[in-house]
């Protein structure tokens, strides 16, 4: 395009040189553009596996049997927790290096120009990812803790994160909280784990409502983790009012039921 | 155009409407047919287990009658075109799966497999470019049983059964089990399969109730 | 169109644009104050009953904060044009009754008339043509009151409160006979008043749950 | 066009906005009169069973006035023109036959007919070119009902009533099985039925709390 | 539900699927007939005014045979319920209309009116409460004529009449200046009279071609 | 309301007599409100039919006779357009004494609070009166126009005239004049006419696209508005294609038309 | 659920995505071959008659190419799952259909007919399970093909060739004399069919202005 | 969450936030200038082509004045950050560039290249991590051009001028052409692209009424 001089029109060569040039740009960022999306589905496809296998280790009945006595329940509990965050980990540690293998595709201004592109599946892997860190050690993981699982060996990012894929990434988070309170409420300890969970969930929705009036599509889902929170208050009354017509301590409540139905 | 052309493409038009009008008579037959089981299989909500094969015997022949439905629907359908028409009976053909794989768990308490279901249902397999039994909808029609269950749960202790819900509750979380290692895309069938949790919940609720009403001190009795 | 003309009508969008700049800037006071309070009202779920005064006298200067707010807004409204402007704010202000009035029952397990509403809010009845509260928007505020108090009385429960919800329960029920006495036309007010039902059903199934098992003592049980 | 022509063509164009406005006018009429009865008919959730005749004297006098509003109804549409006019107060009659079948069941604990509340709501078989009670209408009205019993059960647990949910559910089951026969094109019908499942469910969860806690007398148990 | 209660529901619906049905396929042959009716009548724009009279020849008896079909519509149609059934029918019978007038025009230069087209179309006056033709569907039919006639002129002229464009000109003007009589309302008729000015506009051009071709100078005419 | 106790809600009657002052307060509301939509829609259809009766007036080919003679066409026209707006003018004052007269439902809160009820008719009313004044003065009518007729002996106005109601009123017109231009293209005269209408409404499309960042709807208006730009561009274009290819005025090209027409 | 059962259902939900991607890239081929053929078809609107033959020599191994991509096509798709797929690739076989009849139209104006289309782009009878070219298909490209010659109608005259629009006239009103002979289901097919007559009213008032002038010499007129 | 992160997550906005209201400001101000332009552009179409140099003259300097917003634009974004704000100036920016190829065809007959555009409007391509003229904007405006042109080309006529359509329609077929070159997506560039045939077709009109007429000279119809 160093080419400055006016197209005369009656001089079509000009013409289709320049569409040329036009050509060959557009296709050029359309070849990224899908490059980036594929990349993307991967990231998110690979994140919802994580989430998949967090879920189906802490409601594993297997793992369950050797630490069904009483007093060792919590222990064996943050002991399942762990071991599921470990091997969550392995996997997320899969979906940082495609992040860092892109890495190239989105130097300078390219990043914002590919952000809608790579957004869903960086969403999906902070979900993933603040499940593993919630399950871990029971905190909402900051946003200087996402950023830095995105960086090279020198602590320089992969590219900016944005701080709209960091907080609706963290908003699924509460849907997936909800499932894993409703899934482990009927179990031994699920009374504990729901008013955890419930509280968490509560203070997440507070937080991020400050945040409404600068994200759009947080507004939205602000009503989905509402509706998670209801769901999961529900469940923790459910349980309580049934306990409560027992004179009995919640653990002993658990142990006559793994009674009753191992027998 | 010339007038060959003209008949041929015609042709090829009619076809299909007759296609379109013959599947759609199979399938409100196979309708009648599982809104008749249903009508019956409603009823073990209110029957005591030790009456229940008397009720199982009256679905049965409704049950194999679906054969020949299914069999009309294969016939009917042009080789190759099960993908074109598979819309229009999917809907009954899970209801009929519900049918048999709850058949199958009060008989038996398993769970039948979806070749045992194809059998039952007498879908050959070597229609499959015409009619067959997808995954997808064999899956839905489990996730109907579940949501069937978790309410029989709760009569059989009505009728002051308190074994059923801990032998349903065992059922359910191996088949809840399975699905989860399933890769569900985010469809329809992601979101019913997202609902089970709320089975098990209720399931689970009832089995903490009988348990603890034989074993646990009221906290106050008084009735 | 001649200059004249075209003269008059930008001298009447640049007046029309300075007011809609100014309430904007008070919008955004109002929209912060209730953001405060709902994030503290947030944990009345998850605070004893014994232990609410504090949190209450934590909102109680914001809520006196308003004040400013809304005598700034009453003198940036020109004569005569409440109702022009009103979209502009009432979703704030509806906030700041539903706070108001939360605080209202917490405290003393009544429901804050307007005039009273009025008062805390510090909305000169005498404003009436440039800024007031209309019983539309106060009654917007009692429908979330009422929206809240079904989550307290299941959360409260979870807490081993047993009484609240039989407090709640015949609190929410009279004012659910006074909004079906009045005839709300299909709008948002109808449609939020339809979704009370709701609220009423899930307290409704609170009380079961707490007669059913006789938790909460007998004289509270009599509603 | 010749003006004849023009004339009589301008002429039916033009009445039709006279029909609409008197048609408004009584269906707002028979609103007001359906809301009043909502209105009484929503105390059933706190009266004990005992003192509901005097409640149900309040209500039968102003169902009997929606007679009259029919009258006038059936005066206004021209005639043949009943299908023409009909989706303005379709919604409105179905409130009226909710009423009087609620009416209905808790006076004789007996769903009435079609025919029966055509008479209570006084609509002659014999207008039916112009105003008549279509069993699309008919069975919504039933459907509001299940709605409001599947509520009932939950409140008369408590209220120490023990036996009605028993006798609720039985009633909705019947009313269902019914329901089940029908061949239900219509989608919103469908949908509808499709929900009674849940005020089942909840119907029999509640059967199921007072069963296991063996509340009520062995008799009715025994549905 | 008691069975009888149920069966009178189940036959009243049951009756509406059959008359359904039986529509569909009446309206199926309307439409048949109307569709060999446009065939031909597309060759006019083709055929020299000289040899019309064949072929409206050719279309009068299909125009004869619409009365058997809509004497068996309005023996299907229910009494009373003209209005409920109309929407299926009322293109077809538009597609009539336009027949009916196109061949009234075309054999004698006049517009056929509503009760003549009522006549041709065997449609009884004494069956209104079932079957009918309302002003809608005659004006819509009669719109499509001038729709038609836009496309003749330009036709007439090719085939070397150019008497005809003169004639449509002032036969059309009739129609517009009747129509613009109406009070419409905003929908479809409306609409569709809107686009009348075009066909119009298009008409005056070509008069205004012809005009000027027979007696003004060319500015060069080289040709 | 005087009685500003709270509702102790174990005294009934307190929260009965305070929810029967919402239910006055409401039905009066919603009773002047379904007052003035009927206003409101009468004042529609009456405008609604002096747009009718000017298009009517304006291509009624009665009157067109006994001014057909080449030179006076023009003033014939003009003379024509005299008497529809002089007529048109009559029934204006039949729309406006409705207003007079829901001038006490309007007093000083309340227009602003109905205004959306009010809104349909004004716009209505406006586009009728404009259309009226451009057929007798070729002009767009002014704000103060507008506002004048509104307004009683002493020119005290009936309310505030919305300045959205205004340029929205306006902005239909363009519509109106659209049809009127192509109704009378192919009449003799048609062609001045539609030139002089074709430089209006692209003035008034220019004019009104200033407006558009304030008010919503004026958007999606404007687009309308070049579409009747547009027709009636085309339609000019028609005229002057088919005249150009003679060597003739327009007004002989005019007369050899009629003479054709009514041999 | 046992391990097999499972692990078949995991993969029946797995294979499809890889059919789909590669699908998509023969498709995206596909589409490069009918846009360079639009490109050069483009031309013809600018390209006096005499000129053709290079033209549509240029086109010729294009089209020949996309016999390669449909074969690709027929061996992606697994058996008997055209139904499934064909959406992906439907529109860019009607681009394709599209440019082989027009280049059959201009060589020698004649409609190529369905089978001559198939056998043009290379797509096998014995592949109907998996690849085919269906009606709906090819009249989609038919359609395509009339927008088209309106265009061309147009500029021919421009160009000063003032027969190809009576040859065209005579072409397109013989396809829609064929087309009004379809009993056409499908929608979209139908909009587009009634959306022939503008160009048909198009050409008509080409040839009307061409007539008018006398233009054309006399044999080609007669049409 | 904890406070830290809080602050760091406020912190963040805030910039954020700052940036955002600078750009806005700067883009009302590119906007006036635009909608000053397109007022001049507007009076195109009633001016004669001798008088078109005032009138290009009046708009020069405002075209020169979007240098400044264009730099102050540049010196706000953060750098890397084009992509992320640009849709805020997009639509303006296409504007400007509209206004700066019509000056350049009406004065020259030439399409400026993007190169000439950027340096008409003043944006430095060493800025092109903050602030750029894509190509897309580019074509962008290229479209709007000839959507504009495709008007010229009628008004012009309507004016007396014949040689313009000619030369517009030569001019926008190259461009045309040029654009078929594009693979485009399935975004509003491409859909614009499309609308870009019905711009063509219709100049394509304007030509062959001219040239039927023979109103052009003949040198110029040699297109
Ligand atoms: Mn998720
Ligand atoms: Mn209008």
């Amino acid at each position: 395009m160093s080419n400055a001089t006016a197209v005369d029109l009656r001089n079509r060569g000009g013409l289709i040189a320049i569409f040329e040039e036009f050509r060959d740009e557009l296709d050029d960022h359309n070849d990224r553009r899908e490059r980036l999306i594929k990349q993307s589905r991967d990231i998110t496809n690979l994140s919802k596996k994580v989430i998949f296998l967090l879920h189906r280790m802490m409601t594993d009945d297997a793992s369950d049997t050797h630490t069904s006595t009483a007093g060792l329940e919590d222990r064996g509990d943050r002991a399942r927790a762990f071991k599921a965050a470990s091997r969550a980990k392995e996997k997320l540690r899969e979906i940082q290096s495609i992040f860092a293998n892109i890495r190239k595709e989105l130097e300078g201004d390219r990043f914002w120009r590919y952000q809608r592109q790579v957004s869903p599946g960086l969403q999906e892997y902070i979900e993933a990812l603040s499940f593993t860190h919630y399950l871990e050690t029971g905190e909402l993981i900051s946003f200087g803790g996402v950023q830095s699982t995105l960086a090279d060996e020198q602590g320089t990012p992969y590219f900016p994160l944005p701080l709209e894929d960091y907080v609706l990434g963290l908003s699924d988070l509460t849907g997936e909280l909800m499932r894993y309170a409703i899934s482990s409420i009927a179990r031994r300890g699920g009374r504990n784990k729901a008013n955890d969970v419930c509280a968490f969930v509560r203070n997440c929705r507070a937080d991020f409502e400050v945040l409404t009036p600068y994200f759009k599509e947080l507004r939205k889902k602000q009503n989905v983790t509402s509706q998670s929170l209801q769901k999961i208050e529900d469940a923790a009354y459910a349980i309580a009012v049934r306990s409560s017509e027992y004179d009995l301590s919640p653990e002993m409540l658990d142990d006559i039921v793994t009674r009753t139905v191992s027998s | 155009m010339d007038s060959q052309n003209l008949e041929y493409i015609n042709n090829l038009l009619e076809q299909d409407n007759e296609v379109r009008e013959k599947i759609k008579e199979q399938v409100a037959d196979l309708d009648k047919k599982t809104r008749t089981m249903s009508g019956v299989l409603n009823k073990i909500h209110s029957t005591p287990s030790s009456q229940l094969p008397p009720l199982l015997n009256q679905i049965k022949p409704v049950l194999a009658s679906c054969k020949d439905t299914n069999a009309s629907l294969a016939n009917i359908i042009p080789a190759n075109q099960f993908w074109r028409w598979k819309e229009m009976w999917s809907i009954s053909l899970r209801n009929a799966v519900f049918a048999a794989t709850l058949v199958g768990y009060l008989e038996s308490g398993i769970l039948l497999t979806l070749p045992q279901v194809r059998e039952i249902l007498g879908i050959d397999a070597s229609w499959s470019d015409r009619y067959a039994l997808p995954a997808e909808d064999y899956l839905h029609g489990v996730i109907s049983l579940v949501n069937e269950l978790s309410r029989l749960a709760v009569n059989a202790v009505t009728m002051g059964n308190f074994e059923e819900p801990i032998k349903i509750s065992s059922f359910v979380k191996d088949i809840f089990a399975g699905f989860s290692m399933l890769n569900l895309k985010n469809d329809t069938l992601r979101r019913r399969y997202d609902s089970l949790k709320y089975d098990i919940k209720k399931i689970e609720e009832v089995v903490y109730d009988v348990s603890l009403r034989k074993l646990a001190p009221a906290r106050s009795r008084s009735t």
